[in-house]
């Protein structure tokens, strides 16, 4: 039955509930009437920071929860860390955009808690049905909270377009959980990991669909090739702080579910699962860098950039799951993402700072002058395309050193080998607004770089210095993450 | 062994010029041509005494075989030691004689010739600064060292070459010495690595003692011929030798001192006494003598009958420099290299007398240096014409004069050495009756016959006495040069029996040829005979066609009309490096530029960028917006993946068939 | 090869289903479509009952062909639309591919079933009757998916108050 | 803690000039600032003692300990000069550069002197790690450099010299990762620390190419052949030499193309000592080849910088022949050919610069006759060329020399080819000299609206001391060879098992790292 | 409470393959209609034609495991489709309100 170190597991995702609750209900008690955004915002980031340092009380538990539905372990902790942080850099540059918002923001603050208790859900399940409601939740918050922008006609195609395809590959995820329940006669992630090795061993085929499906059914939440394609559209017509939303906590809390599934030794029993993919790795990383080059728009230069990386993470997932050392690989994947996050949030924070108009983002070529307006801003968006480069001695580079690194160690040379070149070919557009910052005469003054937000601002600057901080000092970080990863049930 | 004092006197021998190019260089704007003159005539000079002192030690009895002396080590790696040492021995000294002696000579000459330059300060400085480098050449104990010097002469030569470098003839000229030195420079290098990796030495002095023992190679891949035919290629470059010989005409453009000192006396002869210092080696590498005696001979007849044709002063005097090198290198192809050095002493007396002569007729034409609108200067400028005749007779060999001895020693050599045969002697033979008859004809047009100038306008003149002092000087020195070396028979009927004191100056300095020499001392009477009366005969044409009988130039020059042509264009050799390697060079490197660099490796990159955005664009076209075609690749994806995984293609007809069976 | 009862239910309905899933994807009218589903749905619920999961057979009936449905229904109504003239996405390569792709899922999902081990349900004597089964559900629900059954309801809340803040956005980018 | 004050002092001085109050005072500090940094460098001198190959005045702490990267600084003979090199190079630029930078000055001087921590700490360190994040680093400041302050077509060449550059430098971090991981299996603990690493012998297959070491081998060389950059892979040289703002072509030709050959010499041959040995011929050739190639096309350039560029492609040709000579000749040459490229290199670039800013046209074609008009300007270029055609009494002759004698040594075929380069070299100098100073004045000399003015004072004092040393080593080398021959000894005597030890160290790095490992599988 | 137990017929040949076969068929079913329908709603639909093709397998290995967590699951499958349906066309209904047609084809801006 509930004891009480079950509902301290989920004491975040109860702080975050009662937090979204309160605004609305002021609204409700209210009359209808909208509460000050400060109000709302000041509720939610309270209750972040709440279940952040509920979460950190919790460091160096090790537990499951609620009949082994729920499992608390340090890379839970590692992965909330994570995903609350988004979020508040998230609440914080919608609060910038408070005026393109102020109808409804306290609901839209609501249904972004929402999402953030579905992300936690995810991470923390371990349980393939947990993790399919979590999904779910996150999904459906963040598909009305699209619709919910001012903008009329992208907003709508992109809230549009990613709530079929999720619901079609939430169908695909779910048909493939029904085949390993029918297989393993269970849904739980440690039953299923116990018996992966086995069942690949006996040519299950129920269980190989089941497996594959399943697989799939991440894929598409991380954006990998073939099922990426809604990512560019969907980042590129959402309101810029749910992009970095969707671009961080989603794919930190999915790539965390997959670690978990992936924590097995069987799958080694299957070659052709790693090779299949390693391709998908590959195409991923291809598709995602090549594609990003020809992009005018920065959102999508962006949306492709996170695609590609997806690719890269991908690499550390395959290590994880096929390789003799599931730490290591689990401990670099956790740092890639923590870093990945990072350079993410500062350069959709830019967008947010600098686009005209919700959904239509700025093209690479608005930013002409901005070294002249805003040399602070220029300098750290410098820095974290730098980084997203790999260029040491960023954060950037120690997540692309590691990551090809484990790859290494598992013998994985053409993932890194591919990684390294897509890498080259990363460059050339993570630099192209450098180009466009600081080497382009600026003649025609561009007026339309008006900078908006403190919030997103401080953000913006926040990870830059992080970057290079963490970059020239990752050995703390790293242990932190070793440590996390090891306290695992 | 090199006492200090030795050490000393080097000091003041080699730093001397060095300091005088200092002193000029520094000051290099002033236009004070007396004060820049004597600076550096007195630097020269200086040089001159001090190696005269040096060289007075190596006379007397028990005097030492050669004083040396070493001051640092320049590199010393790993068993290569290149220390800064110089050694003066036999060799060496007639060499540091003649160029300090001849050099302070052509020094004061200039004072005189350049009075009227706008920068004498710096033509002096170069001066001096050749003279130092050329010093090195000569004194370096090791190949390095020679090479520095020889490298550094060579470095002088374009500066002065290309002295008036306003005109863009004389920068390409200048340019032109230098590269085709650079050639010869390529070579030497290669000798001397050639020698260094077979020896593991530089020195003069170890290489000479670790070959001693050597027998001779007889193929022409032995290390000791291949170094000795790259170093050779040196030689020829330095030495203006076929192939490379045709910098020297060109770097006529320089002023004519520079062309009496660097391009007569001194520096051209430097890859004689290169080959000469190496003999022991050289001698070793029979097939190596053979090439050398082979090109000697050939550019001894080439460049003779080229100066055949020339109009220009200079030119025929270059034209004969080159032919009389080709005569030294005969003699050290056929071992005979005491003649060679013989030949080089006596020829840097007349050749420089001759240079310095015609100088002094361009200057007292107002620069004029075309023969054809010469003649009879010899009522105008009597002093130059008389010495002028004197280097005449020294060159056609009319004995006794310098050229005399020096050039039958070579013939005879020719003949007569185990390396040498008639062939080489008649090549020779025939050089030298061109010799006879193109120095005729230079003298006739210059000085004999009528003026074909305007004389009322043109006023030549004598110079002052800075000009004419050194050419009474080497005028003397041409006449009385040769004695030092009488050959035997001619010494053996002479009153007191005069040895030949340069053979014995330089016995066991030298290597001497193994083998039987043939012929006897009538035979080389007879040939002695020949040649002089070859030269008188020429002369005497000579002076027939251009004095008595000019129409007759004109019908045989019709006569021989393409042969003429072709001669009067020195073979076209110009035009053929031009056309076959200088021009096909230039247009492969911008080939080359074009096609590996831009059109190959940078297309090589484009292709790769578009590869890349080709790659993007196609994944830019799935990206059609069409959410059902996304929806497509999704579910493509995963039959994608679960037919990779259920490896479909091999079980996909038994997996139908259970499924529509079962 | 006899057919028991049980079988011949089975054909029939998955029959049914079968059929009116082609009607939903093939009718050119949406509410013709929907009613199709509705059609699927009951099958499915006998199919549930089949199987003898009775309450998610009735969950079935009472969800989705009651509420999901109408909900169906009731939008098309609002929009009032008629039997398209283009129905179905053109291209036909794209088509191609499209009912390849299906049909491809549908080839390895059901070759992966009929290729996997024992054909028939095992033959357990009995099975839990309605009542029982139900009770357990509930105790299976309540206890072991507590979890999942607390967090269904805050995501029903979520999407509540959401549907309702999505109704009420007004168009317009510079209207407010 | 005199290297990491070396090192890190210039990026101190870039944080001070970027928020100095007032734009006028940016180039004297800089200035100020960079001779200071010379002198502290020139501090070396008294701690360096020449008659060891140790490793000296060695630092070392536990970077990342989990993974064996640690902050490992440490100078031997090898890196001596080129630390020197580099620190004496930036007060030349910063002086060079008073006129020819004329906006964003304090961005300018920031990214100098960043720049310049990352060129010092790449010849310093000695944590293969460490050197790739200052090797990688100091493409930063280039970029920006070459991007902002360069000339027309000055993206395209940036972004071409990043991109190349980076290609290699990633698939060698592969290489690095490679080899740490193998230094864990074999050594029982990860490190990244070079002189742990020399003790690997990764496994060779002489007759096969896919074998592990030769595979470093070519990853770690194809990375420092495109920094060298190596013919066929040198094409962004030149590109990057003539949209590069004079100074920017001063570093980048005088100090971070050593980057690359400094790393064969420091990385590739004494870590893949058999690999180096059978493929030796290939960099031979690759180095002769260079050397005609760059000259041959150097020969046709119509711009004066590209020329030069196309040059340095020809010198370093020579650089990586004495390289791969492996003999104590080549090496030496090779080290002494750095530093001569350094400055006489530098010094050509310097010089065009001059000119650049005067007529703002680097075509040969449009000069002439240009000895008249500017002869002190003239006389140092022709000093310069002396230098970089390798005249002997001048520094060229020397490294030239012992390069060739090496070559020839190793290799007879290859080695007399590269002497090919040494009559080429004399040709593109020289027919580019005559063209631009001699003949008659060109259209650019003649042109009387903007008369000509010869060197100024500053351009004077800029180019003295390159031409000081232009001379003191060529005719003095041995005071400069002392330094490295000790090193180069021991390179040469120990190329098969390359071993290096610290001097008088302070701490046991190898065990400080197995301690660091052992420590964390503890905790684990 | 008596249990009135249903006696599964021993010789019935219809077994969870079947049940799975018809379950991948209606899943593709619904594949096809959302790939080729061009009505938003009809595509909902399809969606949810492929949950129930799901929900009839997690049945069906209810069934043939002998355990329950199948149904529960089923259970919750159900409410999110419900769910989703909600979102749904609460969506299409937004964007009715903007084009006043529920074609797939209007959602073509964002792309490239």
């Amino acid at each position: 039955m509930i004891a009480l170190k079950d509902i301290l597991v989920v004491a975040p995702m109860l702080v975050l509930l009662v937090a979204s609750l309160i605004p609305v209900m002021i609204k409700v008690f209210n009359s209808n009437r909208e509460p000050a955004p400060f109000v709302t915002i000041a509720y939610s980031i309270l209750g972040l920071v709440a279940a952040g340092f509920l979460t950190a009380s919790m460091s160096g538990v090790k537990q499951t929860a609620f009949s082994d539905a729920l499992v608390l372990d340090g890379m839970g902790v590692w992965g909330t860390y994570l995903v609350l942080g988004s979020a508040a850099f998230a609440i914080m540059m919608a609060y910038d955009h408070v005026d393109t918002y102020k109808r409804l923001f306290s609901e839209k603050c609501f249904l972004m808690m929402g999402s953030v208790i579905g992300t936690l859900t995810l991470l923390l399940s371990n349980d393939l049905i947990v993790t399919f409601l979590g999904i779910e939740t996150m999904s459906l918050c963040i598909y009305i909270l699209i619709a919910m922008s001012r903008e009329e006609v992208l907003s709508k195609e992109a809230s549009f377009k990613y709530f079929v395809l999720g619901s079609f590959a939430s169908a695909i995820f779910l048909y493939g959980i029904a085949m390993i329940y029918g297989t393993v006669g269970s849904t739980q992630i440690p039953a299923i990991t116990a018996k992966v090795g086995e069942l690949l061993t006996n040519k299950n085929h129920l269980f190989y669909f089941g497996i594959g499906m399943l697989i799939l059914g991440f894929a598409f939440k991380v954006s990998i090739f073939p099922f990426h394609f809604w990512t560019p559209d969907v980042y590129q017509g959402s309101p810029t702080p749910i992009t970095a939303f969707m671009a961080t906590a989603v794919k930190t809390a999915t790539f965390i579910a997959m670690l978990r599934v992936f924590q097995s030794t069987g799958y080694q029993a299957e070659p052709k699962l790693m090779s299949a993919l390693s391709w998908l790795a590959v195409m991923t990383m291809t598709v995602g860098n090549t594609a990003a080059i020809l992009q005018k728009n920065f959102k999508r230069v962006l949306a492709y950039s996170s695609v590609a990386h997806s690719g890269y993470i991908m690499i550390g997932l395959i290590a994880a799951a096929f390789g003799d050392n599931y730490d290591s690989a689990a401990i670099i994947v956790l740092f890639y993402l923590f870093s990945y996050s990072i350079m993410t949030l500062g350069s959709f924070a830019l967008i947010g700072i600098l686009e005209k108009k919700v959904g239509v983002g700025l093209n690479v070529d608005d930013l002409k002058g901005l070294a002249k307006k805003h040399p602070v801003l220029a300098a750290a968006l410098t820095v974290i395309l730098f980084s997203l480069a790999g260029v040491p001695p960023t954060l950037g580079f120690f997540g692309k050193f590691s990551l090809f690194g484990v790859a290494i160690e598992q013998d994985l040379y053409w993932l890194a080998f591919w990684g390294v070149l897509n890498s080259v070919v990363s460059v050339y557009y993570y630099l192209r607004p450098v180009v466009v910052i600081y080497m382009t005469e600026s003649d025609e003054t561009s007026d339309e770089l008006v900078a908006t937000g403190g919030l997103a601002k401080a953000t913006l600057v926040f990870t830059a210095a992080l970057t290079v901080i963490i970059g020239l000092a990752s050995s703390p970080l790293l242990e932190m993450v070793r440590a996390a990863v090891l306290n695992r049930h | 062994m090199a006492s200090s004092k030795a050490e000393f006197l080097f000091a003041i021998l080699i730093l001397a010029p060095l300091l005088g190019f200092l002193a000029n260089g520094l000051r290099w704007k002033s236009k004070n041509y007396m004060l820049a003159g004597s600076i550096a005539t007195a630097a020269a000079g200086t040089s001159f005494i001090a190696a005269l002192a040096i060289v007075m030690r190596l006379f007397g009895e028990g005097a030492p075989k050669a004083v040396t002396a070493d001051f640092f080590q320049w590199i010393s790696i790993a068993g290569l030691e290149v220390p800064v040492s110089f050694v003066i021995d036999h060799i060496s000294a007639l060499m540091v004689l003649v160029v300090t002696g001849v050099g302070t000579l052509i020094h004061l000459f200039s004072i005189g010739y350049m009075s009227h330059d706008e920068r004498p300060t710096k033509y002096f400085a170069y001066l001096n600064l050749f003279l130092f480098n050329m010093l090195l050449l000569i004194l370096g104990e090791n190949l390095v060292l020679m090479f520095v010097g020889w490298e550094g002469v060579g470095l002088c030569s374009y500066l002065l070459i290309g002295f008036w470098f306003t005109d863009k003839e004389k920068a390409a000229a200048g340019m032109k010495a230098f590269v085709t030195n650079r050639i010869g420079d390529a070579g030497f290098l290669l000798g001397m690595f050639m020698l260094f990796v077979t020896f593991g030495s530089l020195g003069f002095s170890e290489i000479i003692s670790k070959v001693a023992g050597l027998a001779a190679e007889t193929g022409w891949t032995g290390p000791i011929t291949l170094a000795a035919l790259f170093l050779f290629v040196g030689a020829t470059g330095k030495s203006a030798q076929i192939p490379l010989y045709v910098w020297l005409p060109d770097a006529m453009a320089g002023p004519t001192p520079v062309s009496a000192l660097i391009h007569a006396a001194t520096m051209v002869t430097a890859g004689v006494y290169m080959i000469v210092r190496l003999s022991p080696l050289f001698i070793l590498a029979p097939n190596a003598m053979m090439v050398i005696a082979i090109i000697g001979a050939a550019t001894a007849v080439l460049a003779a009958t080229i100066g055949l044709t020339q109009f220009d002063i200079k030119k025929v005097l270059a034209y004969s420099t080159v032919s009389q090198l080709g005569y030294m290198f005969l003699a050290c192809g056929v071992g005979a290299f005491g003649a060679a050095m013989f030949h080089l002493v006596t020829h840097a007396f007349f050749k420089a007398l001759m240079f310095l002569g015609s100088g002094s007729v361009i200057h007292g034409m107002h620069e004029e240096q075309d023969i054809r609108k010469m003649g009879g200067l010899a009522k105008y400028m009597p002093l130059t014409y008389l010495t002028f005749f004197v280097g005449w007779i020294a060159i056609i060999g009319l004995p006794p004069f310098a050229g005399f001895f020096s050039k039958d020693e070579i013939l005879w050599f020719a003949f007569s050495s185990p390396h040498g045969s008639v062939w080489l002697w008649l090549a020779g033979f025939v050089g030298a009756a061109c010799t006879a008859f193109y120095m005729t004809r230079l003298m006739a047009l210059t000085f004999w016959g009528k003026p074909r100038f305007d004389e009322h306008h043109t006023h030549p003149h004598e110079a002052g006495p800075s000009m004419t002092i050194p050419l009474v000087v080497l005028a003397i020195l041409s006449a009385v040069g040769g004695f030092m070396g009488i050959p035997h028979v001619i010494g053996e009927i002479l009153p007191g029996h005069p040895g030949n004191w340069l053979e014995h100056w330089l016995h066991g300095f030298i290597a001497v040829p193994a083998g039987e020499t043939h012929g006897s001392a009538v035979m080389e009477w007879i040939l002695m005979g020949l040649s002089v009366s070859i030269a008188g005969l020429s002369a005497i044409t000579a002076y027939f066609f251009y004095v008595k009988e000019p129409s007759v130039v004109e019908r045989v020059k019709n006569r021989m009309g393409r042969l003429h042509t072709l001669v009067y264009n020195k073979y076209f050799v110009d035009e053929i490096y031009f056309a076959k390697i200088i021009d096909p060079i230039v247009n492969g490197s911008k080939a080359l530029w074009a096609f590996v660099d831009v059109n190959f490796i940078d297309r090589a990159t484009f292709v790769a960028g578009d590869l890349v955005k080709g790659i993007g664009s196609t994944a830019r076209t799935l990206q059609s917006g069409n959410l059902q075609q996304y929806a497509l690749f999704i579910a493509l994806g995963v039959v994608g993946f679960l037919a990779f995984l259920f490896e479909l293609r091999a079980s996909l007809g038994k997996l139908l068939m259970q499924a529509f069976g079962g | 090869m006899s057919l028991s009862l049980n079988d011949i239910l089975f054909y029939f309905l998955a029959g049914v289903a079968v059929l009116s899933a082609l009607g939903v994807i093939l009718q050119s009218n949406p509410i013709y479509c929907a009613l199709s589903l509705a059609l699927t749905m009951v099958s499915v619920a006998g199919l549930f009952a089949s199987l003898s999961a009775w309450f998610v057979a009735g969950v079935q009936l009472i969800v989705y062909a009651g509420a999901v449905l109408v909900l169906f229904v009731m939008v098309l109504m609002l929009f009032d639309t008629k039997a398209e003239k283009r129905a179905f996405s053109k291209g036909i390569v794209s088509g191609f591919f499209k009912i390849a792709s299906a049909a491809m899922i549908f080839a390895i999902a059901g070759g992966a079933a009929s290729m996997s081990g024992d054909a028939r349900f095992s033959k357990l004597t009995g099975i839990a009757s309605a009542t029982q089964s139900t009770k357990d559900l509930a105790d299976l629900l309540f206890k072991k998916y507590l979890f999942s059954f607390e967090a269904m309801g805050a995501l029903l809340l979520f999407i509540a108050i959401g549907a309702v803040a999505l109704s009420r956005i007004q168009g317009g980018t510079h209207a407010d | 803690m005199l290297l990491s004050l070396i090192v890190f002092l210039p990026l101190l001085f870039a944080l001070v000039l970027a928020i100095l109050p007032k734009e006028s005072w940016i180039r004297p500090a800089a200035f100020g600032f960079a001779l200071i940094q010379f002198a502290v460098s020139l501090l070396l001198f008294k701690s360096f003692d020449p008659a060891t190959p140790a490793v000296q005045l060695a630092e070392f702490f536990p970077w990342v300990p989990a993974l064996g990267i640690s902050y490992l600084l440490g100078i031997d003979g090898i890196s001596f000069w080129l630390v020197l090199l580099t620190t004496f190079l930036l007060p030349v630029v910063v002086l060079g550069s008073w006129t020819a930078v004329d906006k964003k000055s304090r961005a300018f001087h920031c990214a100098l002197f960043a720049l310049q921590t990352a060129m010092l700490g790449s010849f310093v360190a000695l944590d293969l790690v460490l050197f790739y994040v200052f090797f990688e680093l100091s493409l930063v400041p280039m970029y920006f450099i070459i991007g902002i302050w360069g000339g027309q077509r000055r993206v395209y060449a940036t972004m071409k010299f990043f991109l190349y550059t980076m290609v290699g430098s990633l698939l060698m971090l592969l290489g690095i990762i490679y080899l740490m991981f193998t230094a864990r299996d074999t050594l029982g603990y990860m490190t990244a620390n070079v002189l742990e690493l020399y003790k690997l012998k990764v496994p060779f297959v002489a007759g096969e190419f896919l074998n592990p070491q030769s595979l470093l081998f070519f990853v770690f060389s194809l990375a420092f052949a495109i920094k060298v950059p190596m013919f066929p892979v040198h094409t962004w040289l030149p590109d990057a030499h003539v949209e590069a703002p004079t100074p920017g072509s001063v570093v980048l030709a005088g100090v971070m193309l050593k980057m690359g050959t400094y790393g064969f010499l420091r990385f590739v041959i004494p870590l893949f000592p058999e690999a180096a040995e059978h493929y030796a011929w290939v960099f031979l050739f690759l180095g002769a080849v260079g050397i005609v190639y760059g000259a041959l096309v150097a020969m046709v350039q119509p711009d004066m910088k590209k020329l030069v560029a196309y040059s340095s492609v020809s010198h370093m040709g020579y650089v990586v022949l004495g390289l791969f000579a492996m003999n104590s000749y080549g090496v030496t040459g090779a080290i002494y050919q750095m530093l001569n490229h350094g400055v006489s290199t530098g010094a050509l670039f310097l010089l065009v610069g001059m000119i650049y800013e005067r007529t703002h046209s680097r075509e040969i074609e449009r000069y002439g006759g240009l000895a008249k008009v500017m002869p002190i300007y003239t006389i140092l270029f022709f000093i310069v060329t002396l230098s970089s055609i390798a005249v002997p009494m001048t520094n060229g002759f020397v490294g030239e020399f012992l390069i060739l004698l090496g070559g020839f040594q190793a290799n007879k075929a290859f080695g007399s080819l590269a002497v090919v380069g040494v009559v080429l070299g004399a040709v593109y100098m020289l027919w580019m000299f005559k063209r631009v100073f001699f003949g008659e004045a060109g259209p650019l000399v003649k042109d009387e609206h903007h008369p000509l003015h010869d060197v100024g004072v500053r351009e004077f004092v800029v180019m003295v001391p390159l031409v000081i040393l232009i001379f003191w080593m060529g005719l003095m080398p041995e005071p400069f060879l002392k330094y490295t021959k000790a090193s180069v000894e021991h390179f040469v005597a120990n190329k098969d098992a390359y071993q290096l030890t610290i001097l008088e160290s302070p701490v046991e790095t190898g065990k400080l790292t197995a301690a660091a490992v052992a420590d964390q599988k503890e905790k684990k | 409470m008596p249990t009135s137990a249903v006696v599964v017929d021993s010789i019935s040949s219809v077994g969870l393959n079947h049940y799975l076969i018809l379950s991948a068929i209606l899943f593709s079913l619904g594949v096809v209609g959302v790939l080729m329908r061009r009505n938003i709603i009809v595509i909902l639909m399809s969606i949810e034609l492929m949950l129930n093709a799901v929900n009839i397998a997690f049945v069906a290995f209810s069934r043939s495991l002998q355990n329950m967590d199948g149904q529960a699951m089923v259970f919750f499958v159900m409410t999110i489709a419900a769910a989703e349906a909600a979102v749904g066309l609460a969506l299409a209904t937004t964007i009715f309100k903007k084009f006043r047609e529920v074609n797939i084809r209007y959602f073509e801006h964002l792309k490239g």
